[in-house]
């Protein structure tokens, strides 16, 4: 159809941010939670390849940019889920509705 | 003698005493004595270092740079009207020092750091010459008082504590909001931001509009009528009194209020003359409904402590009178009744205190009868319950003439603008003449109040009571003593500070000129037969 | 065909720089073996690696300053191919991180001893999210600001979560790291925007590339500056994103609520200094959004707070609150406001440490931190009672404490650019009155009230550990002092924010400096 | 020698003295017992002695003299105090000195067993200080600040057997009606030192300029607002000598122990308010409507005074009562330009009233404290001395022939011919005076006794004064009449040109003397031996205006219905609501802060979830705003 | 040449559908295996983006981190929570699932960024047009050795960007992953039995009156997590204070 250009890629981390957004906000599960958080972080990544490869070809600082992202991500995730496990051993269940015993 | 920092030796003195008390052994005798002595010492030192300036005129004055990138200096010193409220103060340091030895029993250490800290601050404010300095010492003196009041105080003493440190805060907001803005007119102005009085005074006469004068003016006079207090601000006044103890009500009404009202004098109305113009018929009104207001209320008060505290911002309300005319008679009035009520409020809470002491009860239904078996309580009872009335030959009496005399001679409006353009019909003049009447009604409920303590049959519940202590007669008599002192020769203590009020009334002093009746081609008018009459009267 | 002289070309020009992130390092990694290699844990081991850690930390100190007096630094350089700029801010923001790093660690000891048998590993996270901290405060990178804020992050969240025994820690770190996650999630969109438009990740480039779009109303650069604005909000706990911080204060160990209410805030403000500088000192609609974010942190941080009964979750508003009165000086972006938000952080970071390091004496002594279990505290602890006191004083602003002169210059700096804003300056002021009604009232509780059923509890004989009262009794001369002799450290924040404006990208004009 | 004579400010000094001593000594225990009365009398004795040779040596033109010291200084007002002795000064200080005196060796006897002696004589000697001070003062100011000093004075002794609630309750009562009094004076001074400002030559307000100060005043102030002025002024002494609005405290006076009556509410410090118009005659002259309001004011008072003094069961109220008519006459006359004849009654009215009060003092000292008439009667018998100096007194009063009151009271009478109505006001109230007076002789002296008491008469120390007092009352007006050849009392007492021709005009005299002596029958008839008339019958025939009489005309009820119903309610009011309002305003505040913090807190409800959808609605929003506002 | 371009299309608007339904079936798919499966599916499809982007080394880093690794945990993680979907308490009626505020703020987040970043008149290319000729070379590409390699675009320039330019975002990469290790071992490592029987010094001061749930649920529910249930000695309940 037409030449794929920058905007395709930007609308497409935009859809997959606010899918990541809705996921992270409307989740019963934490598991399911940090998928969504891993997606977001992936919209992330995508933009900034697509700027890269559009906006500066040949300083591939963006490409860098989403390896770091890549590999704090995934430590994130590890983290957050020694986390969950961690609060699964004391309340043995992963529902976000329960964890709200820190309020007022 | 002028190299030494006298101001801040006065100030520092307390702070070393509030910390050397901790240090001290925990055994009563010891603490009172000591911070008796200190006290005193205090005192003695500030009168010999007024002596010692004051009489060969060696000017007061200490700078010394504390941030210059900020323009914030330590500027202290002491001009006439400042001498004169430090020695109120140290004298009624001493005096509610004295008093705390029977009416305050635990946790003396902290007490008397407390009370010795709060001598500092209250020191401070009298002698800061710079705006910052001053708010510093403004601030710093809400704890102290706050401890004092929440720890030693009645029942309701935290609701009263907190009510006492909320309001001033909030006052010091608008404070803090006026300095600020002074800052940024001298920055404008004088091209880099200083807080030294000197130099701020300057900045209304370098052409500051008139709006923007009147808006600092009430920056400043929101914190100082709350601290005065003025009528609509008044209400922690009455909780912190009945709250706090003695000793502590004492220097509360002795020498807190008067901060309030030498704030007004040397800042508000030293510095925007033209301010002070527009807003004086304003002044002058809630100064009178300060009067008449109060008066009312303490009719009715069950409290005797309350009466008492609706007295004193009854008093004060002349202070508000005494400024709003503008001239140098009212402001002199002014400062003497700062100094005269300090000493007769402080007395009238002594009185209170030794009688709270003897009966654990304030409600003025349960006491009567006191007059028979407290001789020397009545007899000093009396002679300050009538000061407090403006009795002549005490303190009361010259305070409240000059400020009478200042407002009805002085031409500081006659008529106050209201809403909408209209004018309420009342000159300085009518308003005078209505807080007159004020000085019935404080007579009224004065002597209403005496009747039913002091006169009467002797209630059988307080029949074994004993008379005075002589510390609480030393007290007592030490705070009477000038009171009759100053109602027999006034000039003694006005002659200090006159040359300092006609100063501070110059900028003022176009509107006697302006519009005086008695002009000079109207006496040359009179028959001359009249004046010949004069001369040969009574053959 | 790759000559590896180039690469030398990094390696001895900016080592020297980064010697006391090196000792860091170092120290971190020595404890960690030594924890690995000693399983018993008894408490000796563990006072023991508490104090290795301590000296390293010192170590990095005395290296800090020996850098700094070594190298003097006049004009501000790139070190680390430009990804971290050495200047007299970056020292201070330095100094400060490590200086609470110390202090937490001081303080965390017997508390760890309490509650927990793995002591040695905390020391371990704290180092590590120091230095990521210190980095981010010098970070002149996108790239370097994400790794060194991921670090801070992650170690937080891990130092969160330290007693996974009890719920509330869990649960206070799963709760930081999903808000944390979606912070940073945000914080990148907005950097990838940065890249998208600047084609580069140094800040210098990035800060000329911007140039372009000074007073152009332009709805990708809000959408930028608010993405950017939201994170950096979220770390600082500034209003509407502050959510996180009540929650997590209550539930994490008390260390590292302290930790995190001076370390982190710190290392944020510094990268929030200099983006504001740097990056976007040409936009209005910057200064727009941070007054908007300080007069609501101001407004929420201290009307909650009256209602609150924990200590730690007061704590959590008042920090909140805090953030809101730094702000200010933010918002009005001349050199003289800065440098008294930067005298502010200082003050800021001792009374705060001061006030945590008391809640966390009084909860190894009563195991509570509920604000009606501290009533007639002076009877069994009158020091303790003492420098509590000061610090929530100087938190109010009271005078001769550091708080209220630290206020008082940021309020005058602040009116200084203006009559509007002096009436910024009495919003503060209207909420500072508030905070005292709720820091007076835990004072009133200590001094004035007959002690509580725990305060009963305390055996005169509990020791209180050497270290945390040194640290208490640090920071309260600290506090007290700071105030009266602040000239010092005044000319250093000047000279920090004088280098700062140099960093400014040349083409813009000095509009916005000669408000100063 | 001379020039010590010259300074008389030293007589007031005398009994400043006294006090000091007497409370110092009293107070350290040094001082014996009994020892006030020595030193109080020795200090008015001194003061006699002081003015007498004074007089002598004041020479033969008797030039007013007036001397005065700064004493208070502010901007541009200097207030003075100092001392002015002329004619009218030296008259009234002849008075009080000697009366006083007498008073005061009556007192030892009286007091002798009360346990506040000395506490007694020393405010008899602060009485005297500041009585003297004020006739010696030589400006208005200072004439006010020793007005107020002689109110607490009077406020103290009346209340000085403080435990009786009724004393106590008089005191008040005296104080603030004096105090209403001086807020008048107060303003009065006001508006005179306003339109006067600048041009006083010597110290402010002084009496040698009071003239031209009139003058001046009238001219700036124009007739209206001189008036008023004067008014003001005016209503000082209305006070001070319990004129009709504000007498009611005079009466409940009688609280006080007998000499205080005599001394205070008798002689000196009720004259005090004449004493103040006399000064300030040159203002009131200059307005004639001031001086008919002063005029009618002193009739009217002189006329109601009398009526009710017909119904009076206490002997006391009786004489408090015929003070207050005597005191009418004397302002009637300041009123009418009769300044001479109005003196001339005051000097003589201060002798025979204190005498009359002394022996009224002994009868109650003799019937043990019993002042009801009605259980008196007959004490002819039991104190002879008593009763004939009553009877002195009493022919004195009426203004029989050869006695004082007729030369003085019918003077006044004689001078107010010119205005009709004020004469027979004036005649009317002579008779009625020689009806109560004759018919308090009769209750108290003729028929049995009906008390259950045995009277004795009083000590010789007691007596004595009565004696020298009752010579004077009898003779001093005969001999000042001008009669005898001596120098009249208008030689001595003048104000320049006297505007009514005085000297004794004998037909006006006979008419009013005529009345006296009705008057007497009249009573003799109802209450003397024959009885005649029956006092009861008179009553129920009468009721409604006995009622009128026995209520003291419902002035006492007025006022106290005005402070329970206008003033307390007033102040209930305004403590309501400063204590609802104002602390209500300062409430809500704090409670509006504490509930939006507590809203506020309940925002935070522990659900990651909601508060990651705040972060980003936060975000939206903050992007709405941006957009709407760049 | 243009096959080329059409298989870049097709192959873009494949990646593209492949990508969006997996994270819609991640969000939406109730049982979480399934989304973590879908998950999956995704971060292959961002990978051959990342190859259309030419970024061939991104692409492959992509499967083999988040594709291989990160799915791996995922499972791990659900495998240890239980994949049951809830069943809540007896008594406590369901909270109702929050979907309309999500959506709504999900959807608006989107369509302002989308209007912003893509509407006409304010687009990338019109503000990045005014860019593109200023590219300034970066400082390592000024490095004289580098020039050579950056031809190829390849893994080498990558490699060697990272060891000069980012060398100390690199490092402290590095501590970052040491610390989430040890971070991710203390907090979710099972002590073993006898060490647990001595066990945490409890510190068992129920704090905030307000969390009504906090002792009671727990007890309540302990029975349905099968799956991980330890030996805790679950009433000594240590709410905990720190």
């Amino acid at each position: 159809m037409f030449n794929i250009g920058l905007y395709h890629y930007i609308a497409l981390t935009t859809i997959l941010f606010s899918i990541g957004l809705y996921g992270v906000l409307s989740s019963r599960n934490a598991i399911r939670l940090l998928m969504c958080i891993e997606l977001m972080l992936n919209a992330v990544n995508i933009n900034l390849v697509a700027f890269n490869n559009y906006v500066n070809m040949n300083d591939l600082s963006g490409q860098i940019f989403s390896i770091f992202i890549l590999t704090v991500s995934a430590a994130e995730a590890s983290v957050g889920l020694a986390i969950l496990i961690a609060l699964y051993r004391r309340r043995s269940t992963a529902d976000m509705e329960r964890f709200n015993l820190l309020k007022w | 003698m002028d190299h030494l920092p006298v101001a801040s030796i006065l100030i520092i003195l307390p702070l070393v005493y509030a910390l050397i008390l901790p240090l001290l052994p925990n055994r009563d005798k010891l603490l009172h004595t000591f911070s008796g002595v200190g006290a005193g010492l205090l005192f003695v030192l500030s009168v010999f270092f007024w002596l010692a300036t004051a009489k060969h005129n060696i000017p007061v004055y200490q700078y010394v740079p504390w941030l210059p990138q900020l323009g914030i200096n330590y500027i202290v010193g002491a001009d006439a009207l400042s001498w004169v409220l430090v020695l109120l103060t140290t004298f009624l340091v001493f005096m509610s020092i004295v008093a705390s030895f029977t009416s305050i029993n635990k946790r003396l250490k902290l007490y008397y750091s407390m009370i010795f800290m709060l001598t500092s601050a209250i020191l401070g404010v009298f002698m800061a010459r710079d705006l910052f300095v001053f708010f510093l010492f403004w601030e710093l003196e809400l704890i102290p008082m706050y401890l004092l009041i929440s720890i030693w105080g009645g029942p309701r003493r935290e609701y009263a504590a907190l009510k006492f440190v909320l309001y001033t805060l909030f006052g010091s907001i608008f404070m803090l909001a006026a300095i600020l803005g002074l800052y940024f007119l001298s920055k404008s102005i004088f091209g880099d931001g200083t807080f030294d009085f000197s130099r701020v005074s300057q900045i209304p006469h370098l052409g500051l509009a008139v709006g923007a004068q009147i808006l600092l003016f009430l920056g400043f006079f929101i914190a100082f009528a709350i601290k005065l207090p003025m009528v609509p601000f008044h209400t922690w006044l009455p909780d912190a009194h009945v709250e706090a103890p003695t000793p502590v009500s004492m220097l509360l009404a002795g020498i807190l209020l008067k901060m309030g009202a030498y704030g007004m004098l040397r800042l508000c109305f030293g510095w925007f003359p033209e301010a002070a113009h527009v807003l004086a018929p304003y002044l002058v009104l809630i100064g009178m409904i300060n009067i008449i207001y109060t008066a009312g209320v303490a009719m009715v008060q069950a409290d005797l402590k309350k009466l008492i505290a609706y007295s004193s911002v009854s008093h004060m309300g002349f202070v508000l009178l005494g400024l709003g005319a503008l001239n140098a008679i009212g402001f002199k009035g002014a400062v003497f009744q700062m100094i005269s009520h300090g000493l007769i409020s402080a007395g009238l809470f002594m009185i209170v205190g030794t009688l709270y002491t003897r009966t654990h009860t304030r409600s003025i239904a349960e006491m009567g009868g006191f007059g028979k078996n407290l001789p020397t309580v009545y007899f000093f009872a009396l002679i300050i319950a009538l000061a407090s009335l403006g009795l002549p030959l005490l303190a009361g009496f010259p305070a409240e003439t000059l400020v009478f005399y200042g407002a009805f001679l002085s031409h500081a409006f006659q008529s106050i603008p209201w809403f909408g353009g209209t004018h309420l019909m009342l000159s300085i003049q009518t308003l005078t003449i209505i807080s007159a009447i004020g000085v019935i009604l404080g007579a009224a409920y004065l002597l209403w109040m005496f009747q039913r303590v002091f006169m009467g049959p002797i209630f059988p519940k307080w029949s074994d009571l004993k008379d005075a202590v002589p510390s609480e007669a030393f007290v007592l008599a030490g705070l009477v003593l000038p009171i009759i002192i100053i109602g027999f020769a006034p000039n003694l203590v006005a002659g200090q500070f006159s040359s300092e009020m006609t100063a501070m009334a110059a900028p003022y002093n176009h509107i006697e000129e302006a519009h005086n009746p008695v002009t000079t081609q109207t006496i040359a008018s009179i028959p001359r037969s009249v004046i010949a009459h004069k001369k040969g009267e009574s053959h | 065909m790759f000559d590896l002289s180039s690469l030398t070309v990094m390696s001895q020009q900016n080592l020297f720089y980064l010697l006391p992130e090196g000792i860091l390092t170092l120290g971190l990694l020595v404890v960690l073996c030594l924890t690995i290699f000693n399983p018993k844990k008894t408490s000796e081991e563990n006072y023991a690696l508490m104090q290795v850690s301590l000296i390293t930390v010192l170590l990095a100190l005395s290296a800090l300053a020996w850098t700094f007096l070594r190298v003097p630094v006049i004009t501000p350089q790139k070190a680390a191919y430009s990804s971290i700029t050495i200047d007299m801010f970056g020292y201070l923001m330095r100094m400060l991180i490590l200086l609470g790093a110390g202090v937490t660690i001081a303080i965390s000891h017997r508390f760890l001893e309490k509650n927990t048998r793995i002591v040695s590993d905390f020391y371990v996270l704290i180092m590590g999210a120091s230095l990521g901290g210190m980095l981010l405060a010098s970070s002149n990178d996108l790239i370097m600001v994400f790794v060194a804020l991921e670090t801070l992050s992650i170690t937080s969240y891990i130092l969160a979560g330290y007693f996974r025994r009890t719920i509330k820690s869990a649960e206070a770190s799963l709760k930081y790291l999903i808000y944390g996650g979606m912070g940073t999630a945000v914080f990148l969109f907005g950097l990838s925007l940065v890249y998208g438009l600047a084609g580069s990740t140094n800040f210098q480039d990035i800060g000329i590339a911007l140039v372009h779009y000074h007073g152009v109303v332009h709805p990708t650069l809000i959408v930028i500056m608010l993405m950017i604005v939201a994170a950096l909000g979220f770390k600082l706990s500034a209003a509407p994103f502050h959510m996180w911080a009540p929650d997590v204060y209550e539930g994490a160990p008390t260390p590292v609520s302290a930790f995190l209410s001076v370390v982190s805030k710190t290392a944020a403000f510094a990268i929030t200094i200099r983006m504001l500088l740097i990056l976007f000192s040409g936009f209005a609609e910057w200064a727009v959004i941070w007054g908007i974010l300080a007069v609501l942190s101001m407004i929420i941080g201290n009307f909650v707070a009256l209602k609150q009964h924990n200590a730690k979750r007061l704590l959590a508003y008042s920090t909140v609150a805090h953030a809101g009165y730094m702000l200010l000086g933010l918002v009005v972006g001349t050199s003289v406001s800065v440098s008294s938000l930067l005298f502010y952080l200082v003050t800021y970071l001792f009374m705060n440490l001061g006030a945590f390091a008391a809640v966390i004496a009084f909860s190894t002594l009563t195991q509570t931190d509920e604000i009606t279990a501290f009533s007639g505290l002076v009877q069994k602890r009158p020091w303790l009672t003492f420098g509590f006191s000061i610090c929530l004083l100087s938190l109010t602003g009271i005078p001769i404490t550091a708080g209220f002169f630290a206020k008082f210059f940021l309020f005058q700096s602040v009116a200084l650019a203006g009559p509007v804003y002096i009436w910024l300056v009495i919003i503060a002021l209207l909420n500072s009155t508030i905070s005292m009604a709720y820091y007076l009232n835990i004072i009133r509780l200590m001094v004035v009230k007959e002690p509580s059923a725990e305060v009963e509890a305390i055996s005169d004989s509990a020791p209180t550990s050497s270290a945390l009262s040194t640290a208490l009794s640090f920071c309260v001369f600290a506090t007290l002092l700071l105030g009266i002799f602040a000239s010092p450290f005044y000319q250093f924040t000047t000279l920090s924010v004088q280098q700062l404006a140099q960093q400014r990208p040349m083409v813009i004009s000095q509009a916005i400096f000669q408000k100063k | 020698m001379t020039e010590l004579i010259q300074n008389i400010w030293l007589i007031p000094i005398y009994p400043l003295i006294a006090f000091a001593i007497i409370v110092l000594g009293r107070w350290s225990k040094i001082l014996p017992q009994k020892s006030g009365a020595a030193l109080v009398v020795g200090s008015t004795f001194l003061g006699l002695v002081h003015t007498l040779l004074f007089l002598s040596a004041w020479g033969p033109h008797y030039e007013p003299i007036s001397v005065s010291a700064p004493w208070l200084h502010a901007g541009s007002l200097t207030l003075s105090m100092g001392y002015y002795i002329d004619a009218a000064g030296m008259l009234m200080l002849l008075i009080v000195t000697s009366v006083s005196l007498l008073i005061q060796i009556y007192t030892h006897g009286y007091m002798y067993h009360d346990p506040g002696y000395s506490r007694f004589y020393a405010y008899l000697a602060l009485f005297n200080f500041s009585m003297l001070s004020l006739v010696l003062s030589s400006n208005l100011f200072q004439m006010y600040v020793f007005w107020e000093m002689v109110g607490v004075s009077s406020y103290l002794l009346i209340g000085f057997w403080f435990t009786r609630p009724s004393a106590a309750a008089a005191a008040t009562k005296a104080f603030l009606m004096n105090r209403i009094g001086d807020f008048g004076l107060l303003t009065g001074i006001l508006v005179l030192l306003y339109f006067t400002w600048n041009w006083w030559p010597g110290p402010v307000l002084s009496f040698t300029d009071m003239s031209g100060a009139a003058q001046v005043a009238l001219h700036a102030a124009g007739p209206v607002g001189f008036t008023i002025m004067a008014l003001l002024i005016f209503m000082g002494p209305v006070a001070k000598s319990a004129q009709i609005p504000l007498h009611t405290w005079l009466p409940d006076a009688m609280e006080g122990p007998t000499p205080i009556s005599a001394l205070i509410h008798a002689a000196t410090m009720v004259a005090a308010g004449v004493f103040l118009i006399a000064r300030m005659y040159p203002v009131f002259t200059i307005s004639p409507v001031a001086m008919t309001v002063i005029a009618w004011v002193g009739g009217i008072t002189a006329f109601v005074a009398a009526t009710i003094a017909i119904t009076q069961v206490d002997i006391k109220k009786a004489l408090a009562y015929s003070t207050m008519s005597q005191l009418g006459y004397m302002v009637m006359a300041m009123g009418i330009g009769a300044y001479a004849a109005g003196l001339f009654h005051l000097m003589t009215h201060a002798f025979f009233k204190a005498m009359l009060f002394l022996c009224s003092g002994s009868v109650i000292h003799g019937c043990h404290d019993e002042q009801d008439m009605r259980k008196m009667g007959g004490l002819w018998k039991h104190m002879p001395i008593t009763a004939a100096t009553y009877l002195v007194g009493t022919i004195a009063i009426t203004g029989v022939l050869p006695f004082s009151g007729f030369w003085s009271k019918d003077e006044i009478i004689g001078a107010s011919i010119s205005q009709p109505l004020l004469f027979a006001i004036g005649v009317v109230t002579a008779g009625l005076t020689a009806f109560y007076m004759f018919r308090t002789y009769f209750m108290t002296f003729h028929g049995e006794y009906r008390g259950h008491s045995h009277p004795h008469e009083s000590p010789k120390v007691m007596w004595i004064p009565l004696v020298a007092l009752a010579i004077p009352s009898a003779l001093i007006g005969f001999a000042l009449s001008g009669q005898l050849g001596l120098p009249s009392f208008e030689h001595f007492v003048h104000y320049g040109v006297s505007l009514v021709e005085n000297g004794p005009n004998f037909a006006v005299m006979g008419l009013s003397m005529s009345f006296a002596i009705g008057g007497y029958v009249l009573a003799w008839l109802m209450y003397g031996s024959p009885k005649l008339i029956s006092p009861e019958r008179l009553k129920t025939t009468f009721s409604p205006l006995y009622e009128l009489l026995w209520n003291k005309w419902y002035f006492d009820n007025a006022y106290f219905w005005i402070a329970k119903n206008v003033y307390l309610p007033f102040a209930a009011l305004s403590a309501w609501f400063d204590r609802t309002i104002i602390d209500g305003i300062v409430g809500l505040t704090a409670s509006t802060v504490n509930a939006s913090g507590g809203a506020l807190r309940t925002l935070q409800n522990g659900r990651v979830q909601s508060y990651l959808m705040i972060f980003f609605g936060a975000i939206l929003t903050l992007a709405i705003v941006l957009m709407w506002i760049v | 040449m243009e096959n080329l371009t059409l298989l870049n299309q097709i192959s873009f608007w494949l990646f593209a559908i492949m990508m969006i339904g997996g994270a819609l079936g991640v969000v939406f798919h109730k049982s979480i295996v399934y989304s973590a499966l879908l998950l999956l599916v995704t971060f292959l499809s961002i990978a051959g983006l990342f190859v259309l982007l030419n970024a061939p080394f991104i692409a492959a880093a992509q499967i083999l981190v988040y594709g291989v690794g990160l799915t791996i945990v995922l499972i791990f993680g659900i495998m240890l929570t239980g994949d049951k979907p809830f069943v809540d308490p007896v008594g406590q009626e369901r909270p109702k699932r929050y979907w309309l505020i999500p959506g709504v703020i999900a959807f608006a987040f989107m369509g302002f960024l989308l209007w912003s970043l893509l509407s006409p008149n304010y687009n990338f290319t019109a503000v990045n047009g005014l860019f593109l000729e200023r590219v300034q070379p970066s400082i390592a590409e000024t490095l004289p050795g580098v020039q050579a390699i950056i031809a190829d675009g390849g893994v080498t320039h990558i490699g060697l960007l990272l060891f000069s330019k980012y060398l100390l975002p690199f490092e402290l990469a590095s501590v970052l992953l040491l610390l989430a290790m040890i971070g991710a071992i203390i907090l979710s490592k099972r002590q073993f039995p006898e060490e647990e029987a001595e066990g945490e010094p409890h510190v068992s001061q129920d704090l905030d009156g307000g969390a009504m749930e906090g002792k009671s649920c727990c007890s309540l529910n302990e029975g349905n997590g099968n799956l991980a249930s330890e030996n805790f000695d679950s009433e000594k309940e240590t709410l905990g204070v720190h």
